[in-house]
């Protein structure tokens, strides 16, 4: 029991209270206990990525199994996954690219059939044949092609054309156009909730309108308005914010004293 | 890091230099000297000590100005710096300083390996040159010395930061004994946090289930940790009412964390047996990508309630949005203070900045969290008190008292 | 640009209007860019945190020692105590070891509270509270030069500033009742509060607008590569390029139309 | 429902569908709208106007290619001025992607130079501009604060060199050109920190004319420098950059920008009034309702 609850925390205690006193030493060794012990939780936190990486297989494999709606979009998902992972491991070794784009064809086909056998239990011997043949035209191709390579020491991966291509036209696109729809809630927000329904609502409102209004050349005494949202911004809003910042480190220090102390234990699993 | 804390420190060494040679410019050098070839005046009182508050490796050597900086013929356009392991020489320029500078900080490396190595505890011997635009034309200070580099145990600069955390630690024991003793703590309403219970009787009655975001922190992010804490006790009400909990995450240490509190609040609610693993898992590290999955989870399995606890930044609005038009009840909390502005706007509740630490506490009412409550309102109060002193010695020129308060690096 | 490009180029704009879609409502086209872009970033991670974060952090430290010895005769053995932390994260996997994954959970807690609080402290509370002690400009107190309330310098606004931050503190306040004088100067703070969060809405609006059209840019941009794509003008060039264009041009109209009849259709069995 | 209780309850799509029509039409038809011009920018637009040909400016160009789409339009529209009024550019880059940024932006307005143009009226003749003759890239050196407080003494002293390896004595423009003192005022465009450095080590120490052109986000908080009187003038963001475009009476990316941003604004604006009136309306009712009865 100690094992599983106690030393749990009294690792928290020590390591916290360390790294307190830590701060107003400055000498060489604090300095490179204190270098070395954020690198283990750098670490820690990469290696913690396998743990994700199978969350996100484990839960898409289980739609496609279970046929959860939507579930067909859970193949993009993890052919997405896997044809990335690819590309940045592998890099062509002299001018063309050999038989690649036929490995990452079979290699896809592979774990198309191996995702099948996970997410079809009934007829799983067919998939797991079919699957291992891919595989080891897969790997047979790996091995033979000498044009292209496995790099894993060296970065020559995200120099791949298709994995730039990818980053470039795929990902991209996507997320700042993710982005760009802030353009349209932030109207569709402003629209729904400006509404002068009470005093704090009111000046929310009004602040924002006079902001909004600062470059607006058809309205008159135009130049005034911008130098009250520069006022505004620089006295209320400031004001605002220091308040909030000092309140945030103090609510800040209270929650890692508590977490340090061990009077607050909410974020460790019991049993 | 290591450059841009080097532009800071720079950066503190040259306001005091520009102050210095400010005071030193209103007395103008002798500008009849037409003999450019005459050196200029050579610096002088030279010293060269250990740098203050560091690791080692470093020697500050300070000097009073040329009497030909700032103007004239023979004006002085640097400052060369060299240094020596004996008095006698022979001395190595280690840098320059630009005319109207009196400090030079000499640090190097602390690998041995290194090119840039600065070795501790041994002697050096220092020199410092008034250069003119003319390279060969320069002057020679007397040599100051022996220095030796060495790292300090304590960093002075911050002493009023270990007052303020020991101060702080003090009055968090303090009153979080006293409410173990009993003593009973008044706390005023937050909005938010009532609504929590509602919400979730309200998800029950619906049959949908509840969405629980914890943002783009890691769990090195005390916000985060304060964000797993609230997420604890709404997952015990969800597991009392038979709800449905979701909580997809950005990063996989919190995965993991939030995976060990969901499943203590079901085993804390006597239902270990409901506890779904799959109902804390992880999207994806890159921001709008989780919030593309996000507000698709929002849209398609239309949760009564979202609550958005943790780390947030320009998702904010998108996943708020997106969940007001999925008609859910939303709840908010974070300290990014650009985002609070969004939150409010698009959520029915929301917990500014500081609320968000206090929300466990409420949630939980256990009189032990509510002391430290009551610890941080005496840590505002006391820095209202100090703040209104403070600024009535600032009006009055009283700068000892407002230097006790300054943290140096 | 070469055709590959174009086609590559053309499917970014496919995913970019995919995305937008998500304006109208939820649809296939959406859930495919959604379930794509969380695959592949989640794969473009893995790559991006081996290569930059495990590779230099962790292999380069150990890469001197020899595997049969586990790299204890390499320079830096001690890199491998994170390591092995982070391989008991993967006790996860399995049900009855999973509590020992608590031991580098609490050590990475523990590190990363007690670095905040010092640091927290000093940032937030003390830089902050040393900046309100600020000697208030008596001499222009209504502003420079003239009468300038909107001066965001003069004494009036130091003082309005200082005034803000300490009531918009006292709002936050736990365990004392907002009634009274007390009560006043809390009102006074959430006011301040509140004008300052406007303010900072109204702000951001043009930046969210940028967004936009920086994504219609990069749609332009396409089609007027496109167009000019003419066989005369660049060899290169063929007419592959207006195919491409005008089928995809057709194919989103088309689905335009489509979600029209769709809308008006749904109206009229209502009425 | 009356028209009223629609205006409060509009489908947010409807929004978006507005919004994104108003978007695509002003980005699509080049009309012109009116740019207010405020006071600091104009005094920016003086101050380049008002010196006499020969003279000299320093334009620093320290931002990097995540804040190209805010302070580009500046550069082209401010170098472009001073060259057509026959001024004299020194160039410094200290951001590490600064260097890229500057050789861009001088052989785009280079060329443009090259065309007979007119703007306010006046009539400009095409010229060559020359390296060395019209203008002097001296490049990126690290650790910016030093740097400005090196040129305040000479210009040699940190760049001995210009970027392309000329010693600065032997290139025409910098002859007797020491430091600070022979440069009619300095203008920082920045996306960063490095516009501290400048208004406290250069403006500060030199108290050479100094002006700034910033992004969006930044521009609030360095108007404070504009009250003290450190800072003569201030460009903010796009809308910034397009009031010197105005000014200047040579439209840009900026001025096209602006014409979207402007008419977006005014429709959030609308919808957000729109909403307004309905809630009002509707409460109204409600009261004649409650009396009714």
């Amino acid at each position: 029991m100690a094992m599983k609850r106690q030393i749990p925390f009294a690792l928290v205690f020590i390591f916290g209270i360390f790294m307190l006193f830590q701060y107003f030493v400055p000498h060489e060794s604090s300095e490179w206990v204190y270098e070395f012990l954020l690198d283990w939780i750098y670490i820690i936190g990469i290696l913690a990525l396998a743990l994700g990486i199978w969350s996100l297989f484990r839960v898409s494999v289980d739609k496609i199994k279970t046929k959860k709606p939507n579930w067909v979009y859970s193949y993009v998902t993890l052919m997405g996954l896997f044809i990335m992972t690819v590309f940045g491991f592998t890099a062509k070794t002299g001018d063309s690219w050999g038989l690649y784009p036929v490995f990452v064809i079979t290699f896809m086909l592979a774990l198309f059939m191996l995702i099948q056998v996970l997410a079809k239990p009934a007829s799983r011997n067919l998939y797991g044949l079919f699957g291992g043949a891919f595989l080891l035209a897969a790997v047979l191709i790996a091995i033979l092609d000498r044009t292209w390579g496995f790099y894993f020491m060296e970065a020559k991966g995200l120099q791949n054309s298709m994995f730039r291509i990818f980053f470039d036209d795929v990902m991209m696109p996507i997320l700042s156009t993710m982005f760009a729809l802030l353009a349209f809630f932030i109207a569709s927000a402003a629209y729904r909730a400006f509404r002068a329904r009470n005093l704090l609502a009111s000046l929310l409102l009004i602040a924002a309108l006079i902001v909004m209004l600062r470059f607006n050349p058809y309205l008159p005494y135009a130049a005034y308005v911008a130098k009250v949202s520069n006022w505004l911004m620089n006295v209320p809003n400031l004001a605002g914010q220091r308040a909030i910042v000092i309140g945030i480190g103090l609510g800040i220090v209270a929650t890692a004293l508590k977490v340090i102390l061990g009077i607050e234990r909410g974020y460790m699993g019991k049993g | 890091m290591k450059v841009i804390l080097g532009i800071v420190f720079l950066a503190v060494l040259l306001t005091c230099s520009v102050a210095f040679a400010q005071t030193d410019a209103m007395t103008p050098a002798d500008s009849t000297a037409a003999d450019t070839l005459s050196p200029p005046a050579p610096p002088t009182d030279v010293k060269a000590v250990d740098t203050p508050n560091d690791h080692g490796h470093s020697i500050t050597v300070t000097w009073k100005l040329s009497t030909d900086d700032g103007g004239g013929a023979k004006s002085v356009s640097h400052y060369e710096i060299f240094r020596s392991a004996s008095p006698t020489g022979p001395f190595d320029s280690v840098g320059t300083a630009v005319a109207g500078q009196t400090i030079f900080v000499n640090g190097g490396d602390k690998e041995k390996q290194s090119e840039d190595y600065f070795p501790d505890d041994s002697n050096f011997y220092y020199r410092v040159d008034a250069v003119t635009m003319n390279d060969s034309v320069r002057s020679s200070s007397e040599i100051a010395g022996p220095a030796h580099a060495y790292g300090q145990w304590y960093n002075t600069g911050r002493t009023p930061v270990l007052v303020a955390v020991l101060l702080f630690m003090i009055l968090t024991i303090y009153f979080v004994s006293r409410a173990r003793k009993g003593q009973e703590l008044y706390v005023r309403p937050l909005g938010g946090i009532e609504a929590v219970d509602d919400a979730i009787g309200r998800a029950t009655e619906m049959g949908r289930p509840i969405l629980y975001v914890l943002g783009l922190g890691t769990a090195a992010d005390v916000a985060t940790i304060a964000a797993f804490t609230v997420l604890g006790r709404v997952a015990k009400r969800v597991a009392e009412y038979q709800t449905d909990i979701i909580v997809p995450t950005y990063d996989p240490i919190v995965m993991t964390v939030a995976q060990e509190v969901v499943q203590s609040a079901y085993l804390d609610a006597g239902r270990p047996d409901t506890y779904k693993e799959d109902s804390v898992f992880f999207v994806t590290q890159s921001q709008f990508a989780y919030v593309a999955a996000v507000n698709g989870i929002m849209l398609r399995e239309l949760p009564a309630t979202n609550v958005y606890m943790g780390k947030f930044y320009a998702e904010s609005l998108l996943l708020a949005e997106t969940g007001a038009v999925a008609g859910s009840i939303q709840i908010s909390g974070t300290d990014e203070i650009a985002q609070i502005p969004f939150f409010i706007v698009a959520c029915d509740y929301t917990l500014i900045g500081e609320e968000l630490y206090a929300a466990s506490a409420y949630l939980g009412r256990e009189p032990v969290l509510l002391g430290s409550l009551k610890a941080q309102d005496w840590g505002k109060a006391l820095v209202i008190i100090l703040a209104i002193a403070g600024i009535v010695a600032a009006n009055f020129g009283w700068t000892w008292f407002t230097h006790l308060f300054k943290v140096a690096n | 640009m070469d055709f590959s490009t174009f086609l590559w180029t053309t499917f970014a704009v496919f995913v970019t209007l995919a995305t937008f879609s998500f304006l109208y409502k939820d649809n296939p086209f959406y859930k495919f860019a959604e379930h794509l872009v969380v695959g592949v970033s989640a794969g473009y991670f893995v790559i991006i945190l081996w290569y930059n974060g495990l590779v230099p952090n962790l292999f380069d430290r150990l890469k001197d020692g020899d595997w049969y010895l586990i790299w204890l005769n390499s320079s830096k053995p001690w890199y491998l105590i994170p390591a092995i932390l982070g391989i008991l994260m993967w006790t996860r996997f399995s049900k009855k070891y999973s509590w020992v994954s608590r031991w580098p959970m609490a050590l990475y807690i523990g590190i990363a509270t007690g670095v905040a609080i010092p640091l927290e402290m000093s940032n937030r509370v003390n830089k902050q509270l040393f900046a309100t002690m600020t000697s208030i400009d008596w001499t222009n107190f209504f502003g420079h030069g003239h009468f300038n309330l909107l001066d965001t310098t003069s004494g009036l606004s130091q003082v309005i500033i200082f005034v803000g931050a300490l009531s918009a503190l006292i709002y936050f306040f736990f365990s004392k009742e907002h009634t009274g004088w007390f009560g006043g100067v809390a009102n006074l703070g959430i006011w301040t509060l509140m004008i300052g969060f406007g303010a900072s809405f109204g702000f951001t609006v043009m930046a969210r607008i940028s967004l936009f059209i920086n994504r219609l840019q990069d749609i332009k941009a396409w089609g007027i590569e496109a167009l000019d794509a003419s066989p005369r003008a660049n060899p290169n060039y063929g007419p592959g390029f207006l195919i491409v264009f005008w089928l995809f041009v057709a194919f989103v109209a088309g689905y335009i139309v489509y979600e029209l009849v769709n809308y008006f259709r749904s109206r009229t069995v209502q009425s | 429902m009356d028209i009223f209780e629609k205006m409060m309850k509009l489908d947010r799509r409807w929004i978006f569908l507005f919004l994104i029509i108003v978007c695509v039409v002003t980005y699509a038809i080049p009309f012109k709208v009116p740019i207010l011009v405020e006071p600091e920018v104009r005094s920016i637009y003086n101050f380049i106007d008002s010196l006499p040909p020969g003279d000299i400016i320093l334009v620093a160009i320290d931002y990097d290619p995540n804040n190209l789409a805010e302070l580009h339009p500046m550069t082209y529209a401010l170098v472009e001025h001073a060259w057509r009024k026959k001024l004299r550019v020194i160039f410094t880059a200290l951001s590490q992607n600064g260097p890229g940024m500057a050789e861009q932006a001088i052989l785009d307005i280079s060329d443009s130079l090259k065309q007979d143009r007119t703007f306010n009226g006046v009539h400009f003749k095409g010229r060559e501009i020359k390296n060395g003759i019209d203008y002097t890239f001296l490049g990126y050196k690290p650790y910016y604060a030093l740097v400005i407080l090196g040129m305040g003494q000479n210009f040699r002293l940190p760049f001995p060199t210009d970027y392309y390896g000329t010693p600065l004595d032997s290139i025409p423009m910098m002859r007797g050109v020491l430091n600070y003192d022979q440069v009619a005022g300095v203008i920082d465009l920045s996306g960063g920190s490095i516009t501290d450095a400048w208004i406290s080590y250069g403006q500060g120490r030199f108290n050479f004319p100094l002006a700034l052109g910033l992004t969006g986000v930044m521009t609030a908080q360095y108007y404070p420098y504009l009250g003290s009187g450190q800072v003569f003038g201030i460009m903010g963001g796009l809308l910034g950059a397009a009031e010197y475009e105005e000014l200047a009476d040579n439209p840009g990316r900026a001025k096209d920008g602006m014409r979207i941003q402007l008419y977006a604004h005014m429709v959030i604006i609308l919808f957000i009034i729109m909403g307004n009136v309905g809630y009002f309306a509707e409460r109204r009712r409600q009261k004649r309702e409650e009396k009714g009865r």
